[in-house]
């Protein structure tokens, strides 16, 4: 096991998996989202208080657990870059970052669009919605600390360290609903029973896409980042050559 | 010899380093046994710095390993450190304090009397100005502050980075002098210069770097 | 020090200072830190009258009456529990109806009558298909109170 | 070797450093009070008549002025010691570094926020506080300004190898802040009301008990990387 | 001796460079921006819910934001080049130091000003501000920045000297862009409240021909004696 | 020559200049002459900086005058400045900018051709490190970019405040050759340096402060 863990983190063992799971990710994606959309938009009655309006959740809810995914595996790769000193991991988190900062953009957006209709306002400070926000900031900060850097290691690391404080704000958003009297709803998902198979199945189906499309579009990243930490490697004018 | 030096000073072990993209620091080995001194020469930009930094620790070498007294020296950096005195191309003094401040600062954290303070700046040639602010000091007068600090620390082991900077020929005898009391004690120093380094006592490794 | 009794303190300090905190945060959870109110904690510790907050609950069935001629809209916000007197003039959300969970924001007057600038709908976590709804018939109140009242 | 000194002393030498440095330009050491002054000041200017009426704003306006006034000294907590090298030397001083960096964060805060906290009842005053909240704001602000200081402090610290990392570290701060100026401004709020902010105070505290926890690991580590 | 090149030349030279230095690390330059965001947002949390209804805050919160912003990218337009020596070499380039100074002044506000005023219609709106008025708004930040960037660049000039300059910047220039301030944001909220803004935004206009005819000689003479 | 050296070059005449209570420099005259170039020797503190900078007209002297081709520098600064090159402790560098972008940044200013800004550098050993921002380099690669600038200028008169700092035997021979060229062109130069001066070409005079 642990072997097999380091011969994936060797770049150039990396580089050629990366190569031959990109395309399977990306049709399961493609796949999957469609699915879930045809599932969705057609095949899902309507909500019996929301009517057709309650089909946005088919992007919010993907989107805004998309957006803690990203955020879960960012801060646990910069652990492991800081602890373990594995480039693999750095280069992991430093490609996550852009595609979770777009996944809390999109859940914030959705979240308003679906809210001025249902709730009667696009935005209120609740706790839910803030520390929503607040992950966009905390990506956005992580952006901006990163590109700051002109060392990679140094940027690797001064990153990683903020990433992984910023994961105390995670607990919060979950469970903000819980602790907090919130305007935004509890969980439909976790609670059994809330949501009847014929609506719930294309919302799992987009989630997986949606977990997918993560997935290839961070190994397409990954392995842009891994050419440019090892442009002056042998393996890589190999690669690139042929 | 061989092994009293493994136990006793300070070893590096085939260490690389890069800086950006250029790998700077090629798999370079060294030794330095108490009374010793190792002097780095070589062109600028070849990487005197970069290398006195990996082992003061302030940079991790990408490969190999440096050691103390036998032991890794991320084992128990502090320890390492409580042992050792750095001077880096920055004097590390604040402006607006004078020199008998900043050095009884230093000496405090070095846990050092604060008695000797002022006797070793007086060494230093520094008398007229113990107490004018650091700021006003002419570039040579603050590099003796700096080496002062080194002096007072009583550490065993010295990393000087281009010690003689902004010295003038008596600031350089001066420090020599220092430096050649520090190795009759059995202290051990690794110096960076383009200059001779040619304490009175000791011995003097060179070690051209390219 | 040796370098694990440091480690070992290290630690001990940051499980206790996040456990002095957990604490903290639990005690705090007591008091009133809430986006709203319920009628039940609003009647029980009543807010001076000058200052608007929120309130929250659901609209009691039965009790929406509109002026005619004007915006006005007068309801109930209930948690099951106690009963507050809601007046409004304005836009409500699609969701505002009887039996949805709702928070309001403004004034309680003297004389008990809540006087909102802001209505919001609140809806749970329930979703299901209209028929299913009907069959169900008596819509999901229990648990929109637990919701609004937790 | 000599006998090393004990953690208190190490740790007092740091803060007695800091604080005569900043007495050496003690007329620095006052300008985030000033600061706040002028921002309290000019908030009730740029406001239409009708909104300054208001008492509800002076808990808002109070407090990020405050956050603001601290976030601006905030850069210069470890950017000095950067800059002329004294950073390395901490750093290989063989002491804890996460130690010393508490020392230093008090100290900063002993300059920038304990001002603050002190002449805030003469701007809530000013600002038609009612004498009776006066107390529950400086405490929130005593609370507020120390989270501020350790959360702000790890910012300052990683920003280090940045040029012109002033707005970096605001933009660092502010999200981490974020819950505290919530639940800071929510306590004075309540206490002008008169209500009971126990609450939101306790929050408080947790949250700095948090920090204090945990932000001294994160900046040693932060300056670690900031000296290579 | 060779041709001297001309003004302009020079004067573009100098305004090349600190947009390149600035696009170089192009994230920092967006900073007074997300700062101006942030603080946008944060207001609105740390006032109670009524407040932050009125209207009348905008204007406020608007113009007191991105005089902050602007301020706290302030304190970089002379320190950096002070600090790397590059600040003599322009006192001794032979050109009319006034002169350079004002290009240094315009490439600041490039950076800092200008993106604050094509932000703020989406701030503005945010705050609830009427799309009739964005315009006024827009136009009163656009000669308020520049105000703030002359005066601003005058005490920043005159900080020189000091280490910690950044509050002293603020607490120097805060007094003098006061009346910017008031005018500005009256501006704000007259369009705001549908009413005509010409008297206030005339006044600002004066004001930024003023900082603009005199800031100069100022700077020159406060640059002269920071780098003695 | 006494008299064209009124006409063509730098004069000082009695100046006095206190630095805090100092009273560092005491009616201090000079002259520098086309060809010739001054050197500023003395120990740490004695005050060659602060001539140097009241040359370059960054310090007002207390008393005394300071004439350029025979006229006060006072009377029109920016014709002067416009033909000396000034080197201080300080390098003047962006360290977000390469050598290269910083140097014609300088050269635009001095109105001198872009194009020969890559030749200087390469002149100064500096090929490799052409487009590296300047933060990377060594200490002594950035001195070369700063004299490099010096060389570039065109100027007439040379202040050179330890121009030797941080650099290799290598980099010390390289200044001293340009140097050579400037004064066997007619130019002017006053250096403070603690090591030797010694050009090939040009006449060089050593003036002690004390
Ligand atoms: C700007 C406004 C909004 C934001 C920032 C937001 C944010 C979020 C976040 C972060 C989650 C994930 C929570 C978790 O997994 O623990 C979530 C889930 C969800 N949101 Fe929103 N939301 C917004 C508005 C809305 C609105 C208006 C609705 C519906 C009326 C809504 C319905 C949902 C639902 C159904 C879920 C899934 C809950 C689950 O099953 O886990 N959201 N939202
Ligand atoms: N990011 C980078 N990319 C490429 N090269 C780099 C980078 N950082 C540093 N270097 C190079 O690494 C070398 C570091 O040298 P170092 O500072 O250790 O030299 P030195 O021997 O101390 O020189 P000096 O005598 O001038 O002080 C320099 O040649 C520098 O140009
Ligand atoms: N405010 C002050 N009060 C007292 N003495 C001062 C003050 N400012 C400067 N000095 C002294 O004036 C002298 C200035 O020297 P300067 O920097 O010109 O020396 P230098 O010859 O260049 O020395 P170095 O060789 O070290 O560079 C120093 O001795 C300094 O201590
Ligand atoms: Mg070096
Ligand atoms: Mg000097």
């Amino acid at each position: 096991m642990w072997t097999w863990f380091h011969k994936l983190a060797s770049p150039p063992h990396f580089y050629r998996i990366a190569g031959l799971t990109i395309p399977a990710f990306s049709w399961a994606a493609g796949l999957l989202v469609a699915a879930g959309l045809y599932g969705g938009l057609v095949l899902a009655p309507p909500d019996y208080q929301q009517g057709e309006g309650f089909r946005i959740f088919y992007v919010h809810v993907p989107s805004a657990i998309l957006s803690m995914f990203v955020y879960a595996t960012m801060a646990i790769a910069a652990a492991i870059g800081l602890i373990w000193r594995m480039k693999l991991a750095h280069a992991v988190a430093a490609a996550s970052a852009p595609i979770g900062a777009w996944f809390t953009a999109c859940a914030l957006a959705t979240g308003s669009i679906w809210g001025k209709p249902m709730w009667g306002t696009w935005w209120v400070w609740d706790a839910r919605l803030t520390s929503e926000l607040i992950l966009l900031f905390l990506y956005l900060g992580y952006l901006g600390l990163r590109s700051s850097f002109d060392d990679l290691q140094r940027a690797d690391r001064a990153s990683a360290v903020l990433a992984v404080i910023g994961i105390v704000n995670l607990p919060v958003i979950h469970y903000s609903v819980v602790w907090w009297n919130s305007i935004h709803q509890g969980s439909t998902l976790l609670t059994p029973g809330a949501m009847p198979i014929a609506m719930k199945w294309p919302a799992l189906c987009m989630l997986a896409g949606f977990a997918l499309f993560y997935g290839a579009v961070l190994f397409v990243r990954l392995r842009g980042e891994v050419v440019r930490r090892e442009r002056s490697a042998a393996w890589l004018r190999e690669v690139l050559v042929k | 010899m061989q092994d009293s030096g493994r136990q006793t000073g300070l070893e590096a072990r085939s260490v690389h380093a890069w800086r950006g993209d250029r790998h700077v620091i090629r798999g370079l080995s060294l030794r330095v046994t108490p009374g010793h001194c190792l002097h780095l020469a070589g062109p600028n930009g070849v990487g005197k710095t970069t290398l006195i930094r990996i082992l003061a620790g302030l940079i991790r070498p990408e490969d190999g390993s440096v050691l103390w007294r036998g032991e890794a020296v991320g084992h128990d950096p502090d320890a390492f450190h409580a042992d050792t005195a750095f001077l880096g191309h920055d004097n590390a003094l604040k402006a607006d304090l004078s020199p008998l401040e900043n050095l009884a600062f230093w000496s405090a954290l070095a846990g050092r009397p604060a008695a000797a303070v002022a006797a070793t700046l007086g060494a230093f040639g520094l008398q007229a100005c113990l107490g004018l602010p650091v700021r006003v000091l002419s570039a040579g007068q603050k590099r003796r502050v700096a080496l002062a600090r080194v002096a007072l620390s009583g550490a065993s082991l010295w990393l000087l980075d281009e010690p003689f900077t902004n010295l003038d020929t008596g600031g350089i005898r001066l420090v020599e002098a220092q430096l050649a009391q520090h190795l009759a004690a059995g202290g051990m120093a690794v110096v960076a210069a383009h200059q001779p380094v040619t304490p009175d006592q000791g011995e003097v490794r060179r070690m051209e770097l390219s | 020090m040796t370098p694990r009794q440091k480690r070992i303190w290290m630690v001990v300090g940051i499980v206790g200072g996040v456990g002095l905190a957990a604490t903290l945060a639990l005690q705090a959870f007591q008091d009133n830190l809430m986006y709203f109110q319920s009628p039940t904690q609003v009647l029980e510790q009543p807010i001076a009258g000058e200052r608007s907050f929120r309130l929250g609950g659901l609209v009691e069935p039965g009790s929406v009456t509109r002026e005619p001629g004007n915006l006005e809209v007068r309801f109930r916000i209930t948690d099951n529990v106690e009963a507050i007197e809601v007046s409004y003039a304005g836009l409500l959300p699609d969701l505002f109806r009887e039996g949805q969970g709702v928070i309001v924001r403004g004034k309680l007057g003297a004389d008990g009558l809540f006087v909102a600038e802001e209505v919001l709908a609140k809806h749970d976590e329930n979703y299901m298909p209209p028929e299913v709804a009907e069959s169900l018939r008596m819509p999901p109140l229990i648990k929109q109170v637990e919701a609004g009242g937790a | 070797m000599t006998a090393r000194p004990g953690l208190w002393r190490v740790g007092m030498a740091v803060y007695a450093r800091d604080l005569r440095l900043a007495f050496r330009r003690w007329e620095q050491a006052v300008q985030p009070v000033v600061f706040l002054l002028m921002v309290a000041t000019l908030f009730p200017l740029a406001l239409s008549p009708e909104a300054a009426q208001l008492r509800g704003v002076a808990a808002g306006v109070l407090w990020v002025a405050a956050l603001l006034a601290s976030l601006l000294a905030l850069e210069f907590l470890f950017r000095a010691d950067h800059e002329d090298g004294s950073l390395e030397q901490l750093v290989l001083s063989g002491h804890p570094l996460g130690w010393l960096s508490i020392f230093k964060v008090l100290a900063h805060w002993t300059i920038s926020g304990l001002p603050l906290v002190l002449v805030s009842p003469v701007v809530a005053t000013s600002l038609a506080v009612p004498a009776s909240a006066l107390a529950v704001v400086m405490l929130s602000l005593l609370l507020g300004t120390g989270v501020l200081s350790f959360v702000g402090g790890a910012a300052a610290a990683l920003t280090l190898g940045v040029k012109r990392g002033g707005v970096l570290v605001s933009v660092l701060t502010l999200p981490l802040v974020m819950p505290a100026l919530i639940f800071g401004a929510q306590a004075a709020d309540l206490a002008i009301m008169g209500e009971s902010a126990r609450g939101p105070l306790l929050l408080l505290l947790a949250l700095l008990v948090l920090s204090v926890s945990l932000a001294p690991l994160a900046i040693a580590a932060a300056l670690r990387i900031g000296v290579e």
